[in-house]
Formats: structure tokens, sequence, C-alpha cells
């Protein structure tokens, strides 16, 4: 029999408000194995820790009930508070009497009666449970960093500076992500090239970082310090490590009207390419697609003008197995099509375009080479609207756009504003915005700089419609302070599209188990505690896949990442979680209904020779459940027939019992 | 003479990584839902056997409600497709044997999605008391 | 009547026997009845010519048996097996439950078996004796002077008139001709209880499974029950009982037997044959059958070694549970 | 007909939420109609929400809004204001107090010229 020590927190008014705490430790005191119960304030402060400490001793109780907060707020709290006094941690049980009692029931006496019962099934369950210890496994030294944008690259950088070998897996043909089509970053307006492009160099000069690029992940397998990664590297048809990059290629190739994707689709590229002078790897890349040598065998210029012979139209995608420690998800975002905002005529005029694309239009390295010059007569324009939260802040009933706030348009559009009326002080800058949402250091200021400085027109109120008449593009809009109706013939329209998770990133959350929210952010651990873990041991979150960001909140959860990858590898080994699986090989069939159900390919059989009733021997296939391996999900109990096949902490009886005492 | 007013019981399972964090978030929200409603935390709906379906209606539950991740997140991959397929036939065979399929249910409840858990739990629970007390599954010897 | 004589049987084993192919022979003997044949290990050739029995009566399944036989028998064991027991023979092959190279199984066609309780109905109690091997049943009763002439087509039992296939899916050596899958109505009966409303549903079961006196044996005999340790005699597994003490308990008891073997079960009938409250068992294993064609496409347990069942398989588009009663809600 | 039942009222008829209002100012910006208007649509919204009703009623821009439905196409956040509107008109007509068409009117209005469809609508608006 245990004895079993009940400890009744009134997390100050959270529980004691609406439950009677001393009613509960008292009701719990007859329950079967009960040696002690008391109610303290705060259970998980020190002074409360150490009174469960004393407890133990005192009364010898060999299992504890917490009646608290969430286990999943405070179990590991009080399990390491049991363990400190000599208990194992696994004789702790937690009933949930705040978030699933206190909080959702506000009359006293049905609190009361619900955390009695409660605190019953955590006693039924207290007195089945049996110490349990964690098994062990090793840890694999390196990381996989996917996605190469600012995110992955600051995580990569952070943990190979620790001194661990990273590989950084990217779809495209370099690094640089998003942040390499910028062209000044606010608030400081420093150049992003300047600032990203030296961080590029220095993961492609790195000893211990890897770099795969045009690659994708096509399989995961494993958990935590044990993923079995298959990447795919893309054929590029040139031999990355012959290529010098020098682009005799490029220039040479005859087929130069593809759309270049880097500056998105506003100018054209050749078959062959690299994709900005600054790429990382500096190789070029055949388009199949539009590749004449590739699509129907006439051509082969490239070949023969490149004097390192790094061309290769034969070259096959490539699969690499690799094991990794920990993972880091750094997939980054996109602008939302504009193809359902019909009203702004996005694709009725070449002068409307996107944020992203007007930072090509300003960027020296863009299609124009720096010069703002409308995209359809190339004329320079006199009046430019500006368009905020376009897709942003929409009702899920709308199916337009996102609900969220995208929260880096407002800062850039004061940016693009500022940074026109700087250049072309003959331009008048038009904002409508809904509000403007500056928090961030310097960021009001630099946006009240925009107003005052630079006389920029901030206008409350929203755009209704864009019509392209002549060269010109009527712009109605409301101005809500001035309560006017307004009309303004624009040269150029920008659209501060709302930002979305990229496409690639839900596939990657399913093969990854990673849960994701219904925007297809990934989650974290906790949304304030464990920002940047995912609830997928192993599995860690960097940038924007999270949630809309800016650069230095990238940069800087970036590193947070980073230092969880490091303070992981840093491990020899992981304990693991002992709440797995495990056969009774007396009952096993040995039937395989567990092994189809494993998800991760925990169980295998082997023939054991057993003494049967009738005293005879006999050999018998049994199963056996690798307890590194087993996430301890409980799938194959239910599959097994004979009920051979148990799970640890969460056992058949102590189900049953926790039933039992509720039904009671 | 006055009617005591019918009290469902109802257990409910919950996959620790969504449902039970779903919960969590109602708890945090403040979102009431029925006290009859009582969670049983597994790891994974998947973990769910028939037999404790069936031991809580015979021990006198009116209702039992299953809760997991969303199908294509659940943490372990595959489990809440085994339970889906489960739970289909046990219902399907509850039924054929004339049980009330109203006091069985499934729902996949996301840790985010607090709001939902909350009005889930309050329609399963207006809806069991509904049906009135389980008469058609409970063990007798078990009532006080 | 048989189209394999029970003489050619005989001989068949004794050939085996004495070349040395098996060293036993597992077969149904008579019990003190003629009609409650029972399952019975030969290994000579005297007690084969004396005991062995073939006729309309050998209903037994004797795939369940080569579990425990085959670990104790030195060498092979032949075993007879009829089209629907090969079914099971395989399904317990996919669940490695025993060792294929120890067994050599011989298999026979079957006209379908007889159902006592149907020749009672027709020559009433105090049979003393039957002869299959007319083209009619004799059956002698001690109250009659002659044997009762019977239509075997007219006794036969509900699980051979919608026999599922006359296919054999597994043997070493066939005896006779090989017949082909059936498209049976066997699951009608489980369709008109699916129209009824459920509270017709509650009585009729209510009606047939409080007869269940927990003598287990439709566990005993079906050939999916194999397991080392059952969990109803397993006291840890909470729900071990022995015997039916209240209105649920049998309820739960055939609930928990059928989901256990759902996707296992070949719809061999055993159980209802074997149950002596004649409760129809085997609509509950039907029931789940029909869901699960219905639901995940056809599935047919034992037609073929190594298949995945549906409970240990799924899509990612699969039916909601609240889905399942979608277009059969004339009960709603 | 007191302030807050009239509201109630609004909103049931026209099934409006205007809580959703982020007050963007998008139908304003959008109304073909705009300048005719003495409250625009933005304001309809806001000043049924704070129950600021009895202006509404009274002002002519009930009658300036053509129901083009631009405003709720575009609406970011789903609130329709052109619904809120056609509520509003109703509840004018309502107040009139006696129903202004009964039954009886309706053959001398028949003729040729008139599809019948309108004299249906107009008989459903103008019958309590």
């Amino acid at each position: 029999m245990q004895r079993i020590g009940v400890f009744v927190c009134w997390c100050g008014s959270n529980i004691a408000g609406t439950v009677d705490v001393k009613a509960v430790a008292e009701a719990l005191k007859a329950e079967p194995g009960v040696v002690f119960s008391t109610d303290y304030q705060y259970m998980c402060s020190q002074a409360g820790q150490d009174m469960i400490k004393e407890s133990v001793r005192e009364h010898k109780l060999t299992g504890i009930v917490i009646c608290s907060c969430s286990p999943r707020m405070h179990e590991a709290t009080f399990r390491k508070t049991a363990a400190a006094a000599g208990l194992n941690p696994y004789m702790v049980e937690i009933a949930n009497i705040r978030e699933q009692c206190s909080w959702v029931h506000k009359e006293m006496p049905i609190g009361t009666e619900k955390a009695i019962i409660l605190g019953k099934a955590a006693v039924a369950k207290v007195n089945l449970n049996t110490p349990l210890t964690p098994g062990e496994s090793p840890v694999t030294k390196r990381a996989l960093v996917i996605g190469g944008g600012i995110a992955g690259i600051q995580t990569a950088l952070d943990i190979a500076d620790a001194g661990f070998p990273v590989d950084i897996v990217e779809k495209k043909p370099t690094i640089g992500g998003k942040m390499a089509q910028l062209d000044k970053t606010f608030p400081t307006l420093d150049c992003a090239a300047c600032i990203l492009t030296p961080k590029m160099v220095d993961v492609a000069q790195h000893e211990k970082i890897r770099i795969f690029s045009y690659s994708e992940v096509s399989e995961v397998k494993g958990f935590v310090g044990n993923f079995d990664v298959t990447i795919k590297k893309h054929a590029r048809y040139v031999k990355e490590d012959v290529c010098t990059g020098c682009g005799a290629c490029v220039e040479k190739c005859p087929m130069k009207k593809v759309p270049n994707e880097f500056n998105l689709g506003m100018d054209n590229r050749p078959a062959i390419y690299i994709p900005f002078a600054q790429a990382v790897p500096k190789v070029a890349t055949i388009d199949p697609n539009a590749c004449n040598m590739l699509k129907n065998g006439k051509c082969g210029l490239c070949a023969r003008v490149c004097t390192a012979g790094a061309i290769d139209y034969k070259q096959q995608d490539e699969y690499i197995q690799e094991k990794y420690g920990a993972i880091v998800v750094a997939t980054g975002f996109n602008p939302i099509s504009m193809d359902k905002f019909d009203e702004f005529a996005y694709n009725q005029s070449k002068d409307v375009i996107t944020s992203l694309e007007f930072e090509r239009l300003t960027n020296a390295a863009g299609p124009t080479a720096g010069k703002l010059l409308r995209p359809s007569d190339g004329k320079h324009p006199h009046t430019i609207v500006f368009v905020q939260c376009v897709g942003s802040r929409c009702d899920s009933c709308a199916q337009k756009g996102k609900e969220y706030c995208s929260k880096i348009c407002c800062m850039y559009t004061a940016k693009h504003a500022m940074l026109t009326r700087d250049k072309y002080p003959d331009t008048e800058v038009y904002v409508f915005y809904i509000d403007v949402r500056t928090p961030g250091k310097s960021f009001d200021e630099f946006y009240r700089r925009a107003v005052e400085e630079y006389d920029v027109h901030y206008i409350k109120g929203m755009v209704g419609k864009v019509t392209p008449q002549g060269d010109k593009l009527k712009v109605q809009a409301s101005d809500l302070l001035s309560n006017k109706q307004l009309h303004i013939d624009a040269d150029l329209v920008v659209l501060a599209a709302a930002i979305e998770p990229d496409k690639s990133a839900r596939p990657l959350a399913t093969m990854l188990t990673a849960s994701m929210d219904t925007n297809d952010f990934f989650t974290e651990a906790h949304p304030k505690l464990r920002p940047v873990e995912s609830p997928t041991a192993g599995v860690f979150l960097s940038g924007t896949c999270q949630g809309p960001k800016d650069i230095p909140e990238t940069v800087s959860q970036a590193g947070a990442a980073a230092s969880k990858v490091i303070g992981l590898l840093a491990k020899d080994k992981l304990k693991g979680n002992p709440c797995v699986a495990h056969s009774n090989e007396q009952m096993c069939n040995g039937c395989s209904s567990c092994e189809r159900v494993c998800p991760y390919g925990a169980i295998t059989y082997e023939d054991k020779e057993f003494r049967m009733p009738d005293r005879t021997t006999a050999i018998r296939r049994v199963a056996a459940v690798n307890p590194a391996v087993c996430q301890g999900c409980g799938a194959c109990t239910v599959a097994c027939p004979s009920g051979a096949m148990d799970l640890r902490g969460f056992m058949n009886e102590q189900i049953m019992a926790e039933v039992d005492a509720i039904c009671k | 003479m006055q009617v005591k007013e019918f009290k469902p019981l109802i257990v409910a399972f919950c996959c620790n990584w969504c449902s039970y964090a779903g919960a969590d978030l109602a708890g945090n929200n403040r979102l009431n839902y029925p006290a009859e409603v009582k969670i049983i935390r597994v790891p994974c709906s998947c973990r769910v056997n028939p037999m404790f379906i069936l031991r809580a209606f015979q021990r006198g539950a009116d209702g039992v409600i299953l809760c997991g991740c969303h199908p294509g997140d659940c943490h372990y991959t595959s489990g809440n497709y085994y339970t889906r397929r489960r739970m289909a036939m046990l219902f399907s065979m509850l039924d054929f044997l004339g049980i009330e399929r109203e006091r069985t249910r499934v729902e996949w409840v996301s840790a985010a999605e607090g709001a939902k858990f909350s009005a889930v739990m309050t329609d399963f629970a207006a809806t069991v008391k509904a049906l009135g007390e389980n008469k058609r599954l409970e063990d007798l010897r078990c009532k006080k | 009547m048989q189209k394999v004589s029970q003489q050619q049987l005989i001989d068949k084993a004794v050939s085996l026997l004495a070349d040395g192919t098996v060293s036993c022979v597992l077969g149904w003997t008579k019990g003190e009845f003629d009609y409650d044949i029972t399952p019975a290990l030969f290994t000579d050739e005297a007690s084969l010519r004396q005991g062995f029995v073939w006729n309309d009566f050998c209903g037994a399944n004797f795939s369940k048996y080569l579990v425990a036989k085959t670990r104790k028998c030195e060498g092979k064991i032949l075993v007879f097996l009829k089209p629907c027991d090969t079914y099971s023979f395989n399904q317990l092959l996919t669940e490695h439950r025993f060792d294929r190279e120890k067994v050599y199984a011989v298999g026979i066609p079957c006209e379908g078996m007889a159902d006592i309780d149907k020749v009672k109905a027709i020559c009433g109690d105090g049979i003393s004796s039957i002869d299959c091997n007319g083209e009619k049943m004799a059956v002698q009763t001690i109250y009659e002077d002659a044997p009762v002439q019977v239509d075997a087509s007219s006794v036969l039992a509900e699980r051979c008139i919608n026999c599922k296939s006359k296919k054999h899916v597994a043997y070493d050596e066939l005896m006779g001709d090989e017949g082909d899958v059936i498209d049976s109505a066997r699951f009608d009966e489980v369709a008109k209880l699916e129209a009824m409303t459920p509270d017709e549903r509650f009585t009729f079961w209510q009606n047939e499974l409080s007869r269940c006196i927990r003598c287990n044996a439709c566990r005993d005999a079906c050939p999916a029950c194999t397991c080392e340790v059952c969990v109803f005699n397993n006291p840890k597994s909470g729900v071990e009982n022995k015997s039916p003490a209240n209105s649920f308990e049998e309820k739960m008891f055939h609930i928990i037997r059928a989901f256990h073997v759902a996707g296992r079960c070949t719809d061999c009938g055993e159980c209802s044959r074997v149950c002596p409250q004649n409760i129809p068992l085997h609509l509950l294993n039907r029931k789940f059958i029909k869901d699960m064609n219905e639901c995940y496409g056809e599935y047919q347990a034992g037609a073929e070694v190594g298949s995945r069942a549906p409970l240990v398989n799924y899509t990612t588009d699969d039916l909601e549970p609240g889905e399942v009663f979608n277009g059969r809600d004339s009960d709603a | 007909m007191n302030k807050s039942y009239l509201q109630e009222d609004l909103l049931r008829m026209s099934g409006v939420n205007p809580r959703k209002c982020m007050q963007c100012g998008k139908c304003s910006a959008t109304c073909p109609a705009y300048d005719e208007m003495e409250y625009h649509p933005h304001q309809f919204v806001s000043m049924v929400k704070n129950g600021d009703i009895e202006p509404l009623m009274k002002s002519q821009s009930l009658y300036r809004c053509l129901t083009c439905f631009a405003c709720v196409e575009r609406c970011p956040r789903s609130v329709e204001p052109a619904k809120l509107v056609e509520a509003v008109r109703l509840a004018v007509i309502r107040q009139q107090g006696a129903n202004r068409m009964t039954a009886n009117d309706i053959p001398a209005l028949l003729d040729e010229d008139t599809p019948q469809q309108l004299l249906v609508s107009a008989f459903r608006k103008y019958t309590k």
C-alpha cells in the first residue's frame, strides 16, 4: 500500500477563490492510501516545495498528489521536488484544479466538488504508480537548419561558433532569403546587403557549416538527439565544386527571357543563372524548364564556354542521408497573393506593386539599378500611394486575407515613404493607414520623422478602389479624420501585402510531427516561456516560420534557438521519457499488431523459450520495445488484443482507476 | 416535491498535446463549461482503449467524449488516425446494440482552440443531459 | 453428404503417416452422440480407422488447434481444412501464431454443415444415430422405428447457408474440386438490424445477450481468440470477470470480444455454432466486417497471409467517427 | 420604441455585428455615393454600434445608398454596412405605424408594365 501525501494549492486566489481548498484537503484525507493532506498558498514557491519535502520525510510518503495548476505548467517542478526529497519523480500526480476547475467554474460548491473528484482520480492513479527510470540515448552532435535566410544563417553561425557541425538546407540556389532582396532596413536605414552578405560569406567559409543549396528535406525519421534525415539535392546541372562562379555561361546563354524570380519577375534572367552577385554558393544553376539543351538537346553553349568544365547536363537529383541531434526550422515567409484583391487592380496594372517589389525597384542591384521608375513605362512617378494592411487583419469569414497583423508593414512603409521623399523631393507620397503600429526601439521616432521631416501624407483611412485610367491610377479612398472621400491621380500604388508562412512549411511540419496553428505558423512549446522550441522535442523555431517578425527580432530569436540547440548538443546522453510502452512477454502473442501501428518502428520481435503452464517449454515469438525509440503514444496498447502491451505511467489499470474514481 | 435536476456525468479523455492544452487554454481564458465534465489525461487519443470507454459507462458515466489533435497534427504523427478508425467502429457497434449514439463523441481540439473546447463540452453536456440518465450501459452494482 | 468421403480422408491420413510426411493427424471423432463431433489427435493407423469421422457435423475449425499442437508435436501435423477454415489458417499465419513448416494442410471441399437444432426441429429429441452417407440424412430416434429421412439442405447451418467462400486460400494438397468465392447474403441480417430503431435494437440484443451464461465457449472456439492470456482471465486487465453478474457485464464481454477480433475475424461462425444459448454472436462480428468494408474498403481477413487489417491501418481522409452514421439515419 | 430595443432590432434584421468593425474606412473609400451622403458608411456602422440611431433614421443618407454592396464586398472584417443601411430603412418604414400597403391595394396597382415581383417585394417591405 502506498503512503500518499496530498497537497492542495491555493494559487493565491486563483484556486482558493472558487474552490474551498481546506474542504478538498479534508475530503481527500479519507481516500485509500492517503496518510497526509494539507493546503498551502503557493505550492510551487520555495516554501511550498520545502513543505512537500519535509512532509515526505516526516510521513514517509511513497506517493504525492498535488492539486494545483495544469501539469503542463508545474509537473516538472514537483517531480524535481519529489526527487530532491528522495522519491521517484514519477510517483507524483497532479490534479488540475486550476485551469480545468477553479478558472472555469465560478461557484464555490461546484468548483469544490469537482476539485475533490479530480483529486480522488489522482490519488487512485498514484496508488498504482510505480517508480520509473528514464532510459538514455546518445546525441548526434550535428544540427540541421532548414532555411537559409537571415534566421537560418544566424542560427547556423551561432551553433557552429560553439563548435558543433551544422548543415543548412536551402531550397533556392543561394542562401540569403528575403533579406537579400531588401534595399535598406528600418529604423537605421543600413543597407541590407551590406549587413547580410558578410554573414553569408561567414557561413560559406565556416569550417563547421555545410550548405545544401537548391535542396529540400524529403524525409525525417527518429527523435530528439537521433534524427535520420534525407535531403534531396535537386540537380542544378552544374558541378558545384567545379564551378568558379565566373559568370561566362550566364553571359553567353542565348535563352534570356526567363522571368527573374529574384527581382519578382520585374526583369528577365538567362536559363543558366546566378541569382545575384553575392550569391552563396556562387555557382550557376540551370533552370531545366527554360534550358533548350535540357528540353530538346539543342544548344550546349554554356558547356562550351565553361573553362572549368562544370556543366553537367546529365546530373541527377541526389539523396543525402545524415544524422542530426537537433533540427531548426527557419522556413520564413512570403507575401500573400494579391489575386483576391481585385479592387486594387494589381493584376490589371503593372504600376500597382507590392512592397517587396518596391524594394527591388529602389535597390541598386534591382531591375532599374536603383532608380525609382514605373514598371509600365519607365517614367519617374510623381504621386505615390501606399496602402497598408492589404490582407492583414481580415475577418476570417471574408476568406481573403489573414486575421493577424503582419507586424512589419507599418515600419517598412514608413521607410519606403521616407526614402522616396529623401531621394525624390518632387514626389507626393500618401500613406493610407488604419493604425500605425510602431512598438520597437526607435520605431515611433522613425515614423514621426517620415511625417514631420519628410512631409509624407499619412491619411487615416483606406483605399476603396484603384482604377487604371490612361497612364494614371485613379485612387479612391476615404480620409476619416476630415470625413472626406479622396480621389487621387497616382502614378504608382504600393500595396503592403500581408505575409504568410512559406508553403513548404506545412509538409515539413508533418514530417517533423511539429504542430502548427491555423495560419500555418509553427506553434511554440510555450508561447511565453519556450518561444523558440516546438512542442516536438529536438525541433526548434527560428524567424518568421513562428510568426511575423522584423529583422532584429528574427536575429535574436535565431540566436535563442541556437543556444537551445547548443544546450542540447552539449549533452552526451539524453534522458528519455520513461513513460514508454513495454510488453509483457508472458502474455504477448507475437501477432505484430503493435508493430503495424507504431509510428517510430520501436517494436521488434524475438523468439524466446518459455515455460508453459503444463511444464513443457515452447519457443514463442514475442514483442520487444526499444525504450529509446518509443515516444509513448500508446497506439500499440490498444492494437494489442491480449493486453500484453501497456504504457508505463499511463497503464490500463491506472486509467481504469481514474475512470472508476470519477464515476464513483 | 422538487425533482432533482439531472446532472450528467461526463468523462472526457484528452490527449496531452492538443486537447488537454486546449482545455488549459479554455481555463486561461476563463471560458466556462459544465462542471460535469471530468478530464482524464492520456498521452494521445490512440491510448484510449475501448475498454476504458465501456468501463466508464459501466460505472455510471452518461457520456464519454474523446478529444485529440486534428487529423494530420498528431504529436505522434498517426495516433489520431487510428483513434478515428477505432472509435468509428466502436461507436457504430454501440449504436448497433441500441445504445444512444449521442452518448459518445470524438472531437479534434487543438492547443489553440480553448473556445472550441469550451463550446464542445457545453454542447456535449447539453446533448447528454437531454438524453437523460444512461440506463442501457450502466452496471447497477456500481451505483450508490 | 460431403463430396469427399470419410474413407478417402482416412486413407490419405494413413498414407501420409506411413510415408513419414506427418507424425500426427488432427481430425474429428465421434462424441457421445453422432452429432456432437469433437476434435482428436491421431498418431497411428488403427486409431484413425477406428475413430476418425468426417460427415455433416464436422463443423469444428481446426486452425486454432495448430497454435498449441505445433508446439507439442514432433514432426508435421496433418490438418484437414474446409474452405472457411483456410481463412482462419491464413489469419493465424499473418499473426505468426504457428510455424507453417510444421503443418501439412489438406484442403477438402465442404457441402455445408448441418445444424443439429434444425434436425431436432424436424425429428424431435431422442436422436440415437444419424447417417449422413446417403443422399438424405437418415435420423434414427428412440421414439420411431424407422429413421426419418431429412434433406441435408433443409438443415444447413446459418453460416453455411450464407457461405462466403468455397475456395481454399491455403493448402499443401487439395482433395476434390476447388470452389469459388461466393457473393453471399451474409450481411442481410445485419442490415435488417441496422434498419430497426435504436429501441428495437436494444430490445433485440437485450433479449439475446441476457441469455449469455458466460461459459466462454465462443471465446474458446474462436480461431481469432488465441491469446496466451485472455483479458477476461487477467485480473489486471480491468475487465476480468467469470460470470455475468448484471445486465451490462455480458454486453461488455461481447463488445470487447468483438472489438478484439475486429479485422481479424474471418467470419467462420464458430462462435454462434458453439454457443449453448444460441446467441447469434456472429452478427456482432459481421457488423464490424460490414462497417469496415463500407468505410475502409473490402477486406477479408485471412484471404492472404500478411495483409494489413483495417484497424491497424489508416488513410488521412478516413470518415470521422460521427460520419459513420451518415446515410443510415432512418432511425435517428 | 426605446433606443436599445431599436438597436437590437436593427442588428437582428441585418445580421450585422458592428463590433467587428475596425474603422478602416474602406467602405467609405469604396462608396460611389459618398459625396451625396451626410453620414458615410463607416459612420453608419459606428453610430449603430453606439446606439446613435435616431439621426440616421432622419437623415437623407439612407436613400442615397445605392445598395451596390461594394462596401459589403470589400470590407476586410465582413461587417457588411449596406445591410445595416437597409435595416435602418426598414426600421423607418416600420415606425411609420400603420401598414402602408394592404392586400386590397394590390389589384389597383396591377398593370401590364409593372413587374409582379416589384409588387411582391413592395408588399413585403411595407407590411409589418
